[in-house]
């Protein structure tokens, strides 16, 4: 079996929804949906090396090192929220985060 | 000329500004003599007009000024003077001269003096209007400035319950009568183009056979509609049944308004109107069998209620509607000649006996029920026998003035052919019988038979001042001789030629004009021809037996009759249906209009609903924002997928 | 250009750390030094730079100019109420500078890959910013919520952009447009890429259903931050909408029209039924943003020169009239105590009458009244979709309008009609608005005054859009 | 006066004089000398105004003390001013009438007198610029801003319910007149200009002018107030401070029978044609039910407020009834179609210009009783004409005015509609000249209930009667009453020429 295109893209989409998933059926911890959010990256760049392999254009693969260091920035930055808001009360469960509402 | 007439009406209406206005500066002589002064001028020109006209002045038909100018249409205020017009304001202005002289004596110590004289100097000027318009604009003016200043004289004494319920009364029949009035107006405005009685006459004949379609189906000749409405107007105004009601009531207000506008003019402005739009209601058979029909009824059957009555005044007052039936049957026989006689000769008779009940009344300290009266011949003499003289006037003794008007009349109605005559006639016959019999009553009870005064009343009992009494005397004379002088020139000697059209197949006064042979000779045609005469004596004679003779009779026939009785007391139920029936109903369906459909359905299911719904919204929509990350997170995958789905397979 | 602008302003910010009122000035004095560089820059035509990545074209240009004075505005509210508060950091300025610099990205960007970086520029930035109160358990719960949330919206753009790269070959912007106008007909796939997108941008301006982030981030970060958020960015979002589905995609208009209008729809819906129910000014004006980007997004829907103008008009608009409105919020606020509820306003025209009336000025500017500015940015959106034939829509609009001006007028009537102080929570009352200082005090009634002024003379700002967007 | 900018002034003045006042501040003092401005400014804008009636030609419809300044050029949005012999008395009436008002309050308001006076300015200013606007998006501007006043005088200066009745109003007259905007901004699209005379010539389908004219219907229908959406008016009316009701009900209201005549009639005369009889019954409920209502009132400002509802229901009988003439009527009235259609036209404008001085004064007058016992409650009172005989006089006076009675301004609409009206239809006019019963009832039972009868209760022993300011105020509204009733030529003469040639635009079929 040949690996095409489109196998690639399933993969990404399924990851993708994977994580979205992830999201919400997770309720518990918010450590798993920085990871979640990781992983729909990760389906992105799947999809744009898949791309850029497919079209011979670099653009992609150009695209996903700036993702990499966006994400990474951005785990920081989650990870920095994540610390304060266990400072704050706590806890890190999802279903607590509930005073804003209305 | 036209400075005159203008004078006219301007006197008193200044006369009434100034003392209106300025009432406490000009103190109580300064307001009856500034007020009278301006009548005065008024009587005065109306005099020199009057005798202009009779020396063969032309018809004088004039604008004063425009009032207003819309598309083709001006409307203007401005005057038409002939010999009808000439007669009326001689004959108000002289009324009304005679009841400002009346009042000073009669208001003496009332705190509203001034303003009293205010009112009825801007009443005379409201009438004058009226009667001296050449439009139909200026007409209604008058026609509903009378109606005010009567509403606000009705409710003279402010503090009296019944007197300011009264005074509402009034103006709402009225108003019923001026919608009609305004209805007929609006016809012939929009048939002819204009508002001017010149233009409104010259097309009334072609009018009689233009069609209006008002129910389906059916077809109205415009000039009947335009009639019927003009004549509800007068029905209101003259106090026709079934817009009577008002009237009685109205004598709650001081007794010289009750002479002065609920007897002598303004209840006369409806009679005076038609007999102006003669030309009109001539070629519509139908509004003139109406008339007919109406008048005749009012007639008898307002008559009767004379005979219950135990208030003075509104005994006075159903003589007065009754006698205003009566010239309403003269025009409904195209006898609008007679009708105005009527007017006329009612006009000095019924002021005369009004006065002289509120000469009673002010001498009796304000007592109106007959009951507590009696016997009063010998204290006020001049009272008494001016009363005999209006009465015997009222009921038409032979030579008096009444005589000559309502035998004319009784006469001219004998030979009209409009359908509906014949029940006229024998109801106006009835009448007369009728008339006897209440005015003698009243004339008994008051001056004759045994006293009943409380004797309080009595130590202070004496003849009214001069005042009052010069009045009497002023108003008896052309009471007594009126009719006699003038039915000659003004009924048959073609009088009012120049402002009553009559067809020559309906011109019954002309019929009755050619038995005509002077005065005296009319008395011995009326003896001879006519059963009215001795109709009145029966009356008179029963009044007699009744009250004099067998005082407790009455009683007894009270008794009998019970059933008869309580509907005449209760007036045939009139005021009992209008206020149980109409104000009832009109208020019941006020008040669920204004709480169920207003505030209910439109206010609390439309407004405040949909202000509700929007805020039961608001809270289910909050309700979405539960806090929950996940739900947040979900609701954009749902959104997400809800766009893939629909660009994938909708799109 | 703009790189050399993003070197002053992180050398500028860097270097006083300690020295802070020094920062504030610092920062003040590099946006005008900016805004003189566009200034002097901008003025040309249409160019690219460094390969086609970077565009500085007139309604960039212009876009910028306006974020550096919103910006300006939204760090001369806050300087006080952060020092009253102890959050007097130059953090704050910095993050606000790089969230700046972030919008000065997206606005030139003519290259997917750099509005992502400038998205993410900003958001990064916005992130920390909410959460920069490290001692507000509420603060730190919208950031998380922000965090989340946003995360998921770049996820889902860069996916939608990684389909698009994948149709088209490109990421720059000017050739996608090219691609798509060529005009094969939308394809399946294409499609697919362009829902994703559009999701994106609906989350960043916050449209009905991806505003769910809106009122718990407005309502939970400090006041200042959620100034700074309902302003500025506000218009970085246009520029993404702009230069993505307009530029980028400009040809797919019929197919992302309907998306749109339902978006727009919903956001007027949404936002307005909801505001109603709120107590929490900050909510209210969250739900109340939800509802304005609503209009803005029916600027997008004609697809016209003159709609996307008129979006724009909006934009700039409602940023400084949310700057005026959270700005009063600050300047009523004081030392442990936010007049963040609309019972706070209560009487503050017995109090204050000057301040109740900048107040109801831009409430009703923010209703769409006459005599403010809030009302042509209504009537020049409704005019570019009625100029699309949208009639409905336009009447759906104003309908929506109607019920959203119930909660200003509530606002209002607790100033003016409610008597006595509404403060009971905040102890002694009458000196309120006294204590706060008079740099303060000027630059709120100058905003509100502004909102009046672009009122009564639209006709110069209306030209403006129309000139750099036509 | 070729050069003076006579209409900018009559609006700007008004409005920086507001300015000012509020500049003046809340003390003692400053209130003091605010009044003093609003008086002054208020009087010099009336004076001001009228040379706008001396010098107006009388000859031509076209519009006069034209101003025309581009405002937004990309939208081709002008400063139009200008007047013809629609505008012009609308225009004079709010000149008049704001001096009273500040009058009326000068003593009464005590709560932040400034504010109060200074929102009369702004109105004021703004009310001119509705009636004088001649561009369609400065019509509008005007026409919303002015809900910001009132709102601000209603529920501040009001009584208890007064945030209800002004949200009411506010919302109610909102929802009204954005889709107005709608309209407005489509016929635009349509002319690409906002200038009100460039539409009246635009072409449009009947659809368009179906559209358009419900567009427009929704928001005058709610400003005149028509049934079924009327029931803002009484609660604002009763809440609203005298000042605010007079205003109200003089000016606000005849807005909407303005926009009539401006723009549903000569934009969509087709539409407007089709639609007649529609506005004619809406008109006929307002002038039978709305008077069954005001029957039941027991507060003296509903009812008046509910009167007026019923009085404006003449205003668009006149201007709608028109089409019904022109088409030759049922009952084939009819040979005198042009001047009928005349007559009710007038009528129309006339009613409006006396209903804003009877119903005007009548709040006046509720007030003077208001500002002594504090109570609208008919029940309260009775037998004030003991203690009050000059009020009672001019209160009587108005009442009967507004019962139509000859001789005051009340009668000369009314009568001139039913005229034209009877040539439509015998029984439209049957049905209009109702009132002439219904209106009288429940003015004169108010005036029975209120002001005849012995003294009630202590309250009304301790009334003392008007002073000269209020004398003043109340004399000359019923000065104008007595001469338009009296003579209202003049008024008839300055509209003629212009409705006439709205009259010969509106039967042009623009299909």
């Amino acid at each position: 079996m040949t690996v095409t295109i489109s196998h690639y893209l399933i993969l990404a989409a399924v990851l993708f929804s994977m994580a979205v998933a992830g999201i919400f059926i997770n309720r518990k911890n918010v450590i798993l949906l920085l990871m979640c959010i990781e992983l729909m990256l990760l389906a992105v760049n799947f999809n744009f090396i898949a791309f850029s392999r497919m079209l011979g254009d670099e653009m992609g693969q150009v695209f996903v090192f700036f993702i990499l260091t966006v994400a990474a920035a951005e785990a920081a930055i989650g990870l920095a929220i994540l610390v304060v808001l266990f400072r704050t009360r706590q806890s890190i469960n999802v279903e607590e985060l509930d005073t804003l509402r209305g | 000329m036209e400075s005159i007439y203008l004078s006219i009406i301007l006197a008193p209406l200044a006369a009434s500004v100034v003392v209106g206005l300025f009432g406490s500066r000009v103190g109580r002589a300064g307001a009856h003599w500034i007020t009278i002064v301006g009548v005065s001028i008024s009587f005065v020109l109306s005099l020199v007009v009057l005798a202009d006209v009779l020396g063969g002045a032309e018809v004088y038909s004039g604008a004063v000024y425009q009032w207003g100018q819309v598309g083709g249409l001006s409307l203007e205020i401005g005057f038409l003077i002939d010999h009808l017009t000439a007669l009326m304001i001689t004959v108000v202005s002289f009324v009304s001269l005679a009841v400002h002289i009346y009042t000073i004596g009669y208001m003496a110590d009332d705190d509203g003096y001034q303003r009293f004289f205010s009112y009825i100097s801007l009443f005379t000027f409201a009438m004058l209007t009226l009667v001296m318009s050449n439009n139909f604009l200026q007409l209604f003016f008058g026609w509903e400035a009378v109606g005010v200043v009567s509403y606000l004289l009705i409710g003279f004494w402010f503090k009296r319950e019944t007197a300011i319920f009264a005074n509402m009364k009034a103006f709402l029949v009225n108003r019923v009568g001026d919608f009609g009035f305004l209805l007929g107006i609006a016809t012939l405005l929009a048939f002819t183009g204009s508002l001017d009685y010149q233009t409104v006459f010259g097309a009334a004949e072609g009018l009689a056979d233009e069609r209006i379609s008002l129910f389906s189906g059916t077809e109205w000749s415009v000039l009947t509609v335009a009639c019927l409405g003009l004549f509800v107007g007068a029905m209101g105004k003259s106090a026709q049944m079934p817009l009577h009601v008002w009237l009685p009531d109205s004598m709650e207000g001081p007794t010289p308004i009750s002479a002065l506008i609920h007897a002598a003019t303004m209840v006369t402005a409806g009679i005076f109107m038609v007999a102006r739009m003669s030309p009109l209601f001539e070629y519509s058979q139908t509004a003139l069998s109406v008339m007919l029909v109406i008048g005749a009824t009012t007639a008898i059957f307002t008559g009767l209620l004379g005979i219950v009555q135990q208030d003075i005044k509104r005994i006075v007052a159903y003589s007065t509607l009754s006698q205003l039936g009566y010239m309403t049957v003269a025009l409904g026989a195209s006898a609008y000649a007679a009708g105005i006689f009527h007017l006329m000769t009612h006009a000095f008779f019924k002021a005369l006996l009004f006065l002289a009940a509120g000469s009673v009344i002010i001498a009796l300290h304000h007592e109106q029920d007959i009951r507590r009266m009696g016997g009063l011949r010998k204290y006020m003499p001049i009272t008494y026998w001016t009363s005999v003289i209006g009465t015997l006037a009222l009921i038409g003794f032979p030579g008096f003035s009444g005589f000559y008007s309502k035998d004319a009349l009784i006469e001219a109605v004998h030979l009209s052919t409009t359908p509906g005559a014949g029940y006229a006639y024998w109801c106006v016959l009835l009448g007369v019988f009728v008339t006897a019999l209440y005015s003698f009553r009243l004339l008994f009870v008051v001056f004759h038979g045994e006293e009943r005064i409380d004797h309080h009343a009595r130590e202070h009992l004496e003849e009214s001042p001069k005042v009052v009494t010069v009045p009497l005397i002023l108003l008896a004379i052309p009471s007594v001789v009126i009719g006699w002088i003038t039915i000659g020139p003004v009924l048959f000697g073609g009088f009012f030629d120049d402002s009553i059209f009559v067809l020559a197949q309906q011109d019954v006064v002309g019929l009755v004009g050619e038995e005509f042979h002077g005065a005296a000779a009319f008395i011995v045609h009326a003896a001879t021809h006519s059963v009215a005469l001795y109709l009145a004596a029966a009356g008179a004679l029963v009044a007699w037996f009744l009250y004099i003779r067998r005082p407790d009779l009455p009683g007894m026939l009270q008794a009998r009759l019970a059933v008869m009785h309580r509907v005449l007391d209760n007036k045939y139920y009139f005021d009992w249906f209008n206020e149980n029936v109409v104000a009832a109903a009109t208020r019941m369906l006020a008040g669920s209009l204004w709480r169920v459909a207003d505030a209910g359905v439109i206010d609390g299911v439309g407004i405040n609903g949909s202000a509700r719904g929007v805020r039961y919204l608001a809270g289910v929509v909050r309700n979405f924002q539960t806090g929950y990350l996940y739900h947040y997170a979900f609701a954009m995958i749902i959104g997400l997928t809800a766009f893939l789905v629909w660009l994938t397979f909708g799109g | 250009m703009v790189c050399a602008i993003s070197v002053i302003l992180v050398v500028d910010v860097f270097l006083p750390p300690s020295r802070r009122r020094a920062t504030f000035y610092l920062t003040m004095l590099a946006l005008l030094g900016t805004a003189l560089c566009s200034l002097y820059y901008g003025a040309g035509e249409r160019t690219t730079l460094l390969y086609g990545s970077f565009v500085s074209d007139p309604a960039g240009n212009a876009l910028k100019l306006f974020a550096y004075a919103i910006v300006a505005l939204v760090f001369l509210y806050s300087r006080d109420y952060l020092e009253r508060e102890g959050l007097y950091k130059g953090e704050y300025f910095i993050l606000g500078l790089f969230a700046l610099l972030g919008i000065m990205v997206m606005i030139s960007a003519n290259s997917l890959l750099i509005l992502y970086l400038g998205l993410e520029l900003l958001s990064l930035a916005l992130y920390a910013l909410v959460a920069f109160d490290r001692e507000s358990s509420i603060a730190a719960e919208s950031a998380m919520k922000y965090f989340v949330l946003g995360a998921i919206a770049s996820g889902t753009l860069l996916y939608g952009i990684s389909v698009l790269y994948g149709i088209t070959g490109t990421v720059d912007i000017g050739e996608l447009g090219a691609y798509f106008s060529a005009g094969e007909g939308p394809q399946v796939a294409a499609l697919l890429g362009l829902a994703f997108v559009i999701v994106g941008v609906a989350f960043k301006f916050g449209a009905v259903p991806f505003h769910m982030w809106l009122p718990d981030v407005y309502q939970g970060a400090r006041t200042p931050v959620t100034l700074f958020i309902s302003t500025a960015p506000k218009l970085a979002s246009f520029a993404l909408a702009w230069r993505v589905m307009v530029e980028g995609l400009g040809g797919l208009h019929g197919s992302w029209q309907d998306m749109v209008i339902v978006l727009s729809v919903l956001s007027l819906a949404v936002g307005n039924v909801a505001a109603i129910a709120q107590t929490n000014l900050k909510r209210m004006l969250a739900y109340s943003t939800i509802s304005h980007v609503g209009f803005i997004l029916m600027g997008f829907i004609a697809g016209t020169p003159q709609g996307l103008s008129a979006a724009m008009f909006y934009t700039i608009a409602y940023a400084f009239m949310a700057a005026a409105a959270f700005g009063m919020i600050i300047l009523l606020s004081r030392e442990g105590f936010e007049a963040e509820n609309i019972a706070d306003f209560k009487g503050l025209n017995a109090r204050d009458p000057w301040f109740a009336l900048m107040m109801l000025m831009i409430m009703f500017s923010m209703a769409g009244i006459p005599l403010f500015v809030g009302f042509y940015a209504k009537l020049v959106v409704l005019e570019s979709v009625l100029d699309a034939g949208l009639v409905w829509l336009a009447v759906l609009g104003v309908f929506f309008a109607v019920i959203g001006a119930f909660y200003y007028l509530r606002v209002i009537w607790f100033m003016y009609f409610a008597e006595g102080s509404g403060i009971e929570s905040g102890g002694a009352d009458d000196s309120l608005v006294a204590e706060a200082p008079a740099s303060l005090r000027i630059v709120v009634s100058a905003n509100s005054l502004l909102l009046l002024a672009l009122g009564l003379f639209p006709g110069q700002l209306l030209e403006l859009c129309g000139r750099v967007l036509g | 006066m070729s050069g003076f900018p006579i209409l900018s002034a009559l609006v700007w003045l008004p409005i920086l004089a507001g300015i000012a006042v509020l500049a003046l501040g809340s003390g003692e003092a400053g209130a003091r000398r605010g009044k003093l401005v609003s008086l002054v400014a208020s009087t010099v804008v009336f004076i001001l105004s009228l040379p706008l009636y001396f010098g107006f030609d009388v000859t031509t419809a076209e519009m006069q003390f034209v101003e025309r300044v581009s405002w937004i050029e990309r939208f081709n949005v002008y400063y139009h001013l200008g007047l013809d012999g629609i505008s012009l008395p609308l225009v004079l009436l709010t000149t008049l009438l704001t001096p009273l008002v500040v009058l009326a309050g000068w003593r009464v308001i005590q709560l932040r007198p400034a504010q109060y006076f200074a929102a009369f300015l702004f109105m004021e200013g703004l009310m001119i610029g509705v009636f004088a606007a001649l561009d369609g998006l400065l019509f509008y501007v005007f026409w919303e801003a002015m809900l910001v006043p009132m709102f601000i005088i209603i529920g501040v200066w009001g009584g208890e319910r007064r945030i209800y009745a002004t949200v009411k109003f506010f919302l109610f007259t909102f929802l009204g007149s954005v889709f107005m905007l709608v309209a407005l901004i489509y016929l635009y699209l349509q002319a690409g200009s906002y200038a009100i005379l460039a539409f009246h010539d635009l072409p449009l389908t009947m659809r368009e002018q179906q559209w358009i004219f419900v567009a427009f219907l929704l928001a005058f229908a709610v400003k005149v107030p028509m049934w079924p959406v009327h029931t803002w008016l009484p609660d604002a009316h009763v809440e609203a401070p005298t000042g605010g009701s007079v205003i109200l009900a003089a000016v606000l209201l005849k807005m909407g029978g303005y926009g009539f005549v401006r723009f549903s009639l000569p934009i969509t005369p087709d539409a407007s044609a089709a639609l007649a009889g529609v506005i004619i019954v809406l008109s006929l409920i307002a002038i039978i039910y709305i008077a069954f209502v005001a029957l039941a009132q027991e507060d003296m400002k509903k009812l008046i407020a509910y009167s007026s509802i019923a009085h404006m229901g003449f205003v668009t009988l006149g201007f709608f009834v028109i089409f019904q003439i022109a088409l030759g009527g049922a009952g084939g009235a009819g040979i005198f179609g042009g001047d009928g259609a005349m007559l009710a036209l007038q009528g129309g404008m006339v009613q409006m210009i006396s209903h804003g001085l009877i119903s005007g004064a009548l709040f006046l007058c509720v007030g003077v009783m208001y500002d002594r016992l504090h109570s609208r409650q008919i029940a309260d009172y009775g037998g004030v004409v003991n203690t009050m005989p000059r009020f009672a006089a001019l209160m009587v006076f108005f009442a009967l005015a507004n019962a139509g009675l000859p001789g005051t301004s009340g009668f000369v609409g009314e009568f001139l509609v039913i005229l034209g009206s009877f040539q439509a239809s015998f029984w439209l006019a049957f049905l209009a000249a109702t009132t002439l019963v219904f209106g009288a009832a429940y003015t004169l039972w108010l005036v029975k209930r209120v002001v005849f009868g012995d003294v009630a209760n202590e309250g009304v022993a301790s009334l003392k009667d008007v002073d000269s300011r209020e004398f003043f105020y109340l004399a000359v509204l019923a000065a104008g009453v007595l001469l338009l009733g009296v003579w209202p030529a003049p008024l008839l003469e300055v509209m003629e020429v212009t409705l006439a040639s709205l009259l010969e635009h509106v039967q042009q079929t623009k299909l």
